[in-house]
């Protein structure tokens, strides 16, 4: 009996905390995935998403997910020009050499946001979202109810936008082949900084989102990269469904296992699994390969 | 062999080779009469060299990048650490046993990974996770540690790996620097080097001329990781102390990569170059933030070490020595088109 | 009748490697015009440098009357001047019917998206019945077609075929070569590269011959046919003892 | 000798080549013909281990291609070509050619050489030294050829190694094909090239969606209507 | 008149990478303790030589302490080193002194440090087993007094060295208790984004009484998952780590409150001494953070420091190591000795060196034990969480 309400607890977080994974490892996909641009600094964006909605709470006390509308469209065009200025001078090299750049990348923002904001754990505790519905066992925390929905309605949009709109088609066509991109008119300069606003758009919502479940410090960032490599490998580049289903099975497992009380071996476990998934299924459990 | 060394010199630059080999003999000669500190420093910028021209033989010349590589430096490491509990047993034994580990291990690795073709990111990914999950249970383990690591204590004699200084240590990574660059440098030049070169630009292509793809790669994947185990227990013998949080992180396996990507990837020397360039760096900054001292200035420090690698693949797209030999070819390519044009006109 | 297409003094190439020693030749309003060459001679860099792929390092380009030297792939496209390059330059993981809409991409071509989405089916009926398929995985011949076709749904003013042919049975070539003098009946303007000298010279209005990247030799195509040389060096018998 | 037995091929519910038998013997220039997706560059891949077919096998004197690794077929002594280039980019066209002539080679010396001597028998001399990507497309199919022929093959799959030539640069290469025919190579060869079907196809087969639809002499394929229709769109034939 | 002489020391500490939490406060306390004796005149017994402190980051990287504690001994001739603010590596950097004969001054408290036979090893604070087992004692004695005896008992730590170290050793006291041991929950520091599970999980169990060996970020979030679940401890007993942070009461507010934590050293203990509150409130003004128990330890290193300096024969460091063996201080005996006072045994700990408990209150750190010290009467158990405004 007691397993088995274990259990429940284990996979209803899971769920909720998986969503936040997917939602994490969106921007990344979204840019390794569609655009084939190496994007391991997405955890110093987030990090620094994390800290902007942090910086706006702090001063004006609104609630941060109203703050998304101001940060997101300010994430996409930081992300458009960063794109355009610095990391489409990347691409032309081989791909380890972007792995590198973009880690360079990463070391450099996450050490950027320590010199500002210090070592220091910060919180943000949204007025009115404390609380949590608990029913029996299982409980729903309002902040981490408010992540999975923002996360789901996230991604259905970015799985929309990329079946379903021409944005989605030039984006594929950009980066599977840039020359026939151009010479069929597109700007592919254009449209991967697109692509690469769109991804530092949901690393400010998810940073958004987290900032409100955990505390801020600089060590996150490198973490978070590697959480948005493994969701978005896991299932499947380019496919926005794939990270939901990746996050949700990275979700569960670790809740499932924490609450088993192996904790200490979570990340083992899950990583364990991905690897055996990555044996059956090498391109990742839902494949990108549209329509 | 001797007709391979010559004709690399040609194809990498004699002048390239020349002083590498004057650096090497100035360093060797100099070394006894340095402030141990500089010896130190060489020593870690020597081992950084070694161990990225060790990952540079997957990871470069057959461009299957592993991030578990870790994993061998720990099984080097941690063998010395284990074999140090056991009364009376030399540590230098700690060596063949290691390898022998690694290597098994690297095959067994190897031939899951490469049979269900993990590829790119699938392969890089595949390896850190067996890294990350080695470094978990390594952290849940008694008889190793857990995460307060193990020491090793200073039992004297050399073969224990135990010196009055640490000079040793220098000439020790340094004769297995020499030695592996000159075995990339022969590799390069023989069949083994040009099946490597070949599956990494085109799996396909490769095997339609008859190159073994998954075992070249197997073959390489288990050299690589057998050096690098080396690595581990020399380093071992070096700090007497071995903890996960460093000798099984993606931290040491990132000095490999950053390494080998900075000085060129799929070269015999740039790895070398790169490991070093990373340790002088890195030693630069923390300098330089010490000369004010503070924790902001030392998250600056930090943060321009982030931006050198920027700045650095701007400038050498391919690393300092692939992009080097790049223009050359280059440039040879362009004389070459120049002298037909005037040919022809 | 004005020049459409312009070139003047066209130098281009790669880096530090010219290919292109001041190119010139035009093309007017609702000709075909060719250019042929041997192997390596510059007309890929042409086309390339035409619209825009390659930064042309001197010389101009006019097209339609404005200076569009070393204007982006896209800034030319917009302006109506498309490029079906050579190496098909397809999207490996995309649907063909998606790489054709890909194609697709400025307000006039977007008016006439169903109609030239008709036109390429009719041409090359092959794709509509693989309209689902991934184009990676298509023949060779079939991918020829995929991006010929792309071509053809940017709905362009002036169209540049760089080797259409290449691939192509021979059934396929005949029909593509009939498909561009329709499409020049209607309105558009063709330059194309092809190999297939004898029968290219058959539907074209005039030619070039670029040898080491400059015009050699130009004329009406029954001039070129006509010419000893033209013949000796392109459609020669082959081997060398029935050429000399 | 090389024979396809019953050779299937099946994509989902596409059947790229259908129960197709052919043989062939190293004093044969073979040529195949037929219409773009006719599952001529498939069948190749099956004849060199690329592929496993669906149904059917292909022989190689006593060997079973069709259960070997494609490097093991290499190395047997069937080298293909790959009608979509797929050459080193990053390497010279000599070292391009080197991998090619390790398959045999045991030396560095050896195999330069004989890479050099490859190298000028497809006229690629003036660019050997150059990356493989600054090559055109003509210059990447002779390199396509260069490296397979390194390799010492018994038998040489060609898949349209003159598209983007002028029939002068083709008869040069057809000279260049002649001349390893005559030192005992077999040579399969698709091509679109009439001129130059009719030159080298001392044995043409014509495959149509898979199947054979006529099989003889150049000549006999060329007259046969079903060939006609199909492949040359002489549609009142 | 001749220059006053110059005594370079080092101080080896991660300003940056994971323990950054650590190594700033060291540094900065360090820092003002050291601008403080210059200005007021330097080591006397020396002719007023001047201490010049040289600071740098070893990133949280062992072997980078290795070779900076080469580079701060053999370059800058340091007669000592502090540091290194994370126990791996100390592990590494205090082999480097040791081989070269200078001494070591350490904040460090993982166990195993001492057991290595160093001569030039010496730490400030008490152990981390002795620290965790001070907590037990606590709990123990606050059992006795209001009678109810924990349900179930349960430890919590991350993975770091400390935490394991403190964690193992109050695992073994908690045995010696007798009461209903239920499990220890490790897991990765900094990593787990959601606490709530396991928290459910010992919630569900049973669980009233947890001892803790957390670093901030993950403290501060355990508690809030306390809060989420309306989950009611008897007690949350910390060893070190999160609670005494100024950071954790910052992040939790009001929240905090209750907790209870062992340390060395609250800013409750400088009140008492004024040459003791002046440096407490000059790092106050300096740093605008409270001084903390690690910023304390470092502190008191360079209390230790100084005092050696003045007593030491010449300016060597095998003449500083020998005063240094000799130290006997007590809490206050120079402005810089903050904590329990300082004697070495031949192992280099602090035989002086105890942990004493105390609770956030209000956002304050009270000393609620030992009963000899305490200033306020500890909650005990902890107000449910529906009592509290
Ligand atoms: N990307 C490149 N980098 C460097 N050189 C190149 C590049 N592309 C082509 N070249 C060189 O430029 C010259 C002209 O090439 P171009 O492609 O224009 O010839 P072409 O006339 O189209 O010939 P083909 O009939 O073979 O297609 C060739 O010698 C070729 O090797
Ligand atoms: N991997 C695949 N998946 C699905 N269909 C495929 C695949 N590979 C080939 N095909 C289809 O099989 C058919 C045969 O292809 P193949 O490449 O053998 O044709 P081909 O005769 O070489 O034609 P071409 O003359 O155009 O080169 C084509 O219609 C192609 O679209
Ligand atoms: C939490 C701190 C007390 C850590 C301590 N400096 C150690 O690592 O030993
Ligand atoms: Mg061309
Ligand atoms: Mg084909």
């Amino acid at each position: 009996m007691m397993l088995l309400t274990l259990l429940m607890v284990g996979v209803t977080s899971g769920i909720l905390g998986g969503l936040t994974l997917a939602l994490l490892s969106a921007g990344f996909n979204l840019s390794l995935g569609v655009s084939r641009v190496v994007n391991f600094q997405h955890g110093a964006v987030v990090l620094w998403s994390m800290y902007a909605a942090y910086t706006l709470w702090d001063a004006t006390g609104i609630n941060p997910y109203l703050g998304i509308f101001l940060l997101a469209p300010v994430a996409f065009v930081i992300g458009y020009f960063l794109h355009r200025w610095l990391i489409v001078r990347s691409l032309e090299t081989p791909e380890d050499s972007q792995i590198l750049f973009s880690i360079g990348l990463l070391i450099a923002l996450q050490y950027l946001a320590q010199f500002f904001f210090s070592a220091d754990a910060r919180s943000l505790v949204p007025e009115g979202m404390q609380q949590s519905i608990i029913m029996g066992p299982l409980f729903l925390q309002y902040t981490q109810i408010a992540a999975a929905a923002v996360s789901l309605l996230v991604l259905v949009l970015l799985h929309l936008m990329l079946t379903r709109t021409d944005l989605g088609r030039k984006l594929h066509a950009c980066a599977q082949n840039p020359t026939g991109a151009r010479v069929s008119g597109l700007n592919v300069e254009h449209l991967s900084a697109v692509a690469l606003g769109i991804a530092a758009a949901c690393a400010a919502v998810s940073g958004t989102a987290l900032a409100t479940i955990a505390p801020i410090f600089p060590e996150r960032a490198f973490e978070y990269s590697i959480v948005a490599v493994v969701v978005s490998v896991l299932g499947g580049l380019g496919s926005m469904s794939g990270s939901i289903l990746g996050g949700l099975i990275v979700g569960i497992i670790i809740a499932v296992s924490q609450v088993m009380g192996h904790g200490d071996l979570a990340l083992a476990i899950v990583y364990a699994l991905v690897f055996l998934i990555f044996l059956v299924r090498p391109t990742g459990l839902i494949s990108a390969i549209r329509r | 062999m001797f007709s391979k060394l010559t004709d690399s010199f040609r194809q990498q630059g004699a002048a390239l080779w020349l002083s590498a080999a004057v650096v090497v003999i100035v360093a060797a000669v100099a070394a006894p009469w340095i402030n141990p500190y500089y010896t130190r420093v060489m020593i870690m910028g020597l081992m950084c060299g070694y161990l990225a021209a060790s990952w540079n033989l997957i990871g470069g010349y057959a461009g299957q990048m592993s991030l578990g590589h870790a994993l061998f430096f720990a099984i080097g490491s941690y063998s010395v650490a284990l074999l140090a509990r056991l009364p009376d047993v030399p540590l230098i034994a700690a060596l063949p046993l290691a390898v022998l580990v690694s290597v098994i291990l690297a095959w067994i690795i190897a031939a899951i990974c490469f049979r269900y073709a993990l590829r790119g990111i699938y392969f890089a990914v595949g390896t850190l996770l067996l890294a990350e999950i080695a470094r978990i249970l390594v952290i849940n383990s008694d008889t190793l540690g857990r995460s307060q690591g193990l020491q090793i204590p200073n039992t004297p004699g050399m073969q224990n790996l135990s010196f009055s200084s640490n000079l040793p240590f220098f000439y020790i990574f340094l004769a297995m620097s020499v030695a592996l660059a000159l075995a990339s440098l022969a590799v390069e030049r023989s069949k083994l080097g040009y099946d490597l070169v070949a599956l990494r630009e085109q799996e396909e292509g490769a095997a339609a001329l008859g190159v073994d793809v998954s075992g070249i790669k197997r073959f390489a994947f288990v050299i690589s990781a057998g050096l690098t185990c080396i690595g581990g227990v020399v380093y071992a013998g070096l700090v007497r102390y071995v903890e996960p949080g460093y000798d099984l992180s993606l931290s040491i396996t990132l000095i490999m990569v950053m390494g080998a990507v900075l000085g060129g990837r799929g070269t015999a020397l740039g790895p070398f170059l790169g490991g070093i360039v990373v340790v002088l760096i890195q030693e630069a900054l923390i300098l330089l933030g010490s000369t004010v001292g503070t924790t902001s200035v030392s998250a600056l420090a930090q943060m321009i070490y982030g931006l050198f690698f920027v700045v650095i693949l701007l400038v050498f797209p391919r690393g300092i020595v692939g992009q080097v030999l790049y223009r050359r070819i280059n440039r040879k390519a362009t004389q070459l088109s120049v002298r037909t044009i005037q040919k022809a006109s | 009748m004005p020049s459409l297409l312009e070139v003047n003094g066209l130098h281009a190439g790669y880096g530090l490697f010219s290919v292109l020693h001041g190119l010139a030749f035009d093309v007017k309003e609702r000709e075909i015009v060719a250019l042929v060459g041997s192997n390596g001679a510059g007309k890929t860099t042409t086309m390339r440098a035409i619209s825009g792929l390659i930064q042309s390092t001197g010389g101009s380009i006019h097209f339609n009357g404005e200076e569009t030297t070393n204007l982006t792939p896209s800034q030319m496209v917009a302006r109506g001047l498309v490029c079906v390059p050579e190496g098909r330059q397809l999207f490996p993981e995309m649907t063909v019917r998606d790489t054709l809409l890909v194609g697709v991409s400025t307000p006039r071509a977007r008016d006439r998206r169903d109609q030239s989405l008709k036109t390429v089916y009719k041409l090359f009926p092959k794709l509509n019945e693989r309209s689902g398929q991934l184009c990676g995985t298509l023949s060779g011949g079939e991918q020829q077609m995929v991006a010929i076709g792309r071509g053809l749904m940017s709905a362009p003013q002036l169209l540049l075929l760089d080797e259409p042919s290449l691939g192509l049975a021979p059934t396929i070539v005949k029909q593509l070569f009939q498909a561009i003098t329709d499409i020049r009946d209607q309105g558009v303007t063709v330059l194309i590269v092809e190999q297939n000298v004898r029968s290219v010279l058959s539907f074209v209005d005039r030619a070039y011959v670029i040898e080491n990247g400059s015009v050699e030799l130009s004329g009406s195509a029954e001039e070129l046919i006509n010419n000893p040389d033209v013949v000796n060096a392109y459609f020669g018998i082959g081997s060398k003892e029935s050429v000399s | 000798m090389l024979r396809a037995e019953n050779v299937s091929v099946r994509f989902g519910g596409l059947r790229a080549v259908d129960d197709l038998s052919f043989q062939t013997q190293t004093d044969q220039i073979l040529c195949i013909i037929g219409p773009n997706g006719a599952g001529k560059t498939t069948l190749f891949s099956v004849l060199s281990g690329f592929l496993k077919p669906t149904e059917g096998r292909v022989r190689f004197n006593d060997l079973d291609v069709s259960a070997m690794r494609a490097d093991r077929v290499a190395l047997a002594g069937i080298a293909r070509t790959f009608q979509i280039v797929k050459p080193f980019r990053d390497m010279t066209v000599l070292d391009n050619v080197m991998v090619g002539a390790y398959a045999h080679a045991t030396s560095y010396k050896e195999a330069r050489a004989h890479a050099l001597s490859i190298i000028d028998e497809v006229d690629l001399h003036r660019k050997r030294d150059f990356l493989a990507s600054y090559l055109t497309l003509p210059d990447l199919k002779r390199l396509e050829v260069a490296r397979a022929l390194a390799t010492r093959p018994t038998y040489l799959l060609l898949d349209e190694v003159m598209a983007g030539l002028n029939l002068r640069e083709q008869h040069e290469v057809a000279d260049m094909i002649e001349k390893v025919h005559q030192r005992g190579v077999g040579v399969l060869l698709v091509e679109h090239s009439l001129a130059i079907v009719q030159r080298l196809g001392q044995h043409v087969l014509c495959m149509d969606s898979g199947r054979l639809i006529a099989e003889g002499t150049a000549a006999d394929v060329i007259q046969c209507e079903a060939v006609q229709v199909a492949y040359m769109g002489i549609v009142n034939a | 008149r001749a220059q006053p002489k110059r005594i370079p020391i080092g101080v080896v500490v991660g300003l940056t990478g994971r323990a950054g939490p650590w190594g700033a406060p060291v540094n900065n306390a360090v820092r003002l303790a050291v601008e403080q004796i210059n200005a007021s005149g330097g080591i006397k017994s020396k002719g007023g030589a001047q201490i010049d402190l040289i600071s740098v980051d070893h990133q949280s990287n062992p072997q980078m302490a290795g070779t900076q504690t080469e580079r701060v001994i053999q370059v800058n001739n340091v007669l000592a080193v502090i540091g290194n603010a994370t126990s791996g590596a100390t592990m590494v950097g205090s082999a480097v002194s040791e081989k070269a004969g200078v001494p070591m001054i350490s904040t460090d408290l993982g166990d195993s440090l001492t057991n290595r036979g160093m001569k030039y090893f010496f730490r400030i604070g008490a152990r981390a087993s002795h620290l965790a087992a001070t907590g037990v004692d606590f709990a123990e004695q606050m059992v006795k007094v209001t009678g109810t005896v924990p349900r179930k008992v349960a430890t919590m730590a991350d993975d770091s060295t400390f935490s394991q170290d403190a964690i193992q050793g109050a695992i073994s006291r908690v045995r010696q208790t007798g009461w209903n041991f239920q499990e220890n929950v490790s897991f990765p520091a900094g990593k787990v984004s959601d606490f709530l599970p396991i928290l459910q999980r010992l919630k569900l169990s049973g669980v009233d009484l947890i001892f803790h060996a957390l670093f901030a970020p993950d403290g501060i979030q355990v508690m809030r998952g306390m809060k989420a679940l309306n989950y009611d401890l008897m007690a949350s007993v910390h060893i070190a780590g999160a609670p005494y942070t100024p950071e954790y009461v910052e992040n939790l507010k009001a929240d905090a409150d209750f907790v209870t934590d062992v340390v060395g050293f609250v800013p409750e203990l400088t009140g008492k001494n004024p040459l003791l509150a002046n440096y407490a409130d000059a790092y106050k003004a300096k740093y605008r953070r409270d001084l903390d128990d690690q910023a304390s330890l470092a502190v008191t290193c360079v209390g230790a420091l100084y005092d050696a300096l003045e007593r030491a024969t010449d300016l060597s460091s095998g003449a500083l190591a020998e005063a240094l063996r000799t130290t006997d201080l007590e809490l206050g005996s120079n402005p810089y000795v903050l904590r329990d006072g300082i004697k070495f045994d031949e192992k280099g700990d602090n035989i002086k060196a105890k942990g004493l408990v105390m609770q956030l209150r209000k956002g304050q750190q009270r000393i609620v034990y030992p009963s000899e010290m305490a200033t306020i009467e500890a909650v005990w158990p902890m107000p449910a969480w529906s009592k509290r405004t």
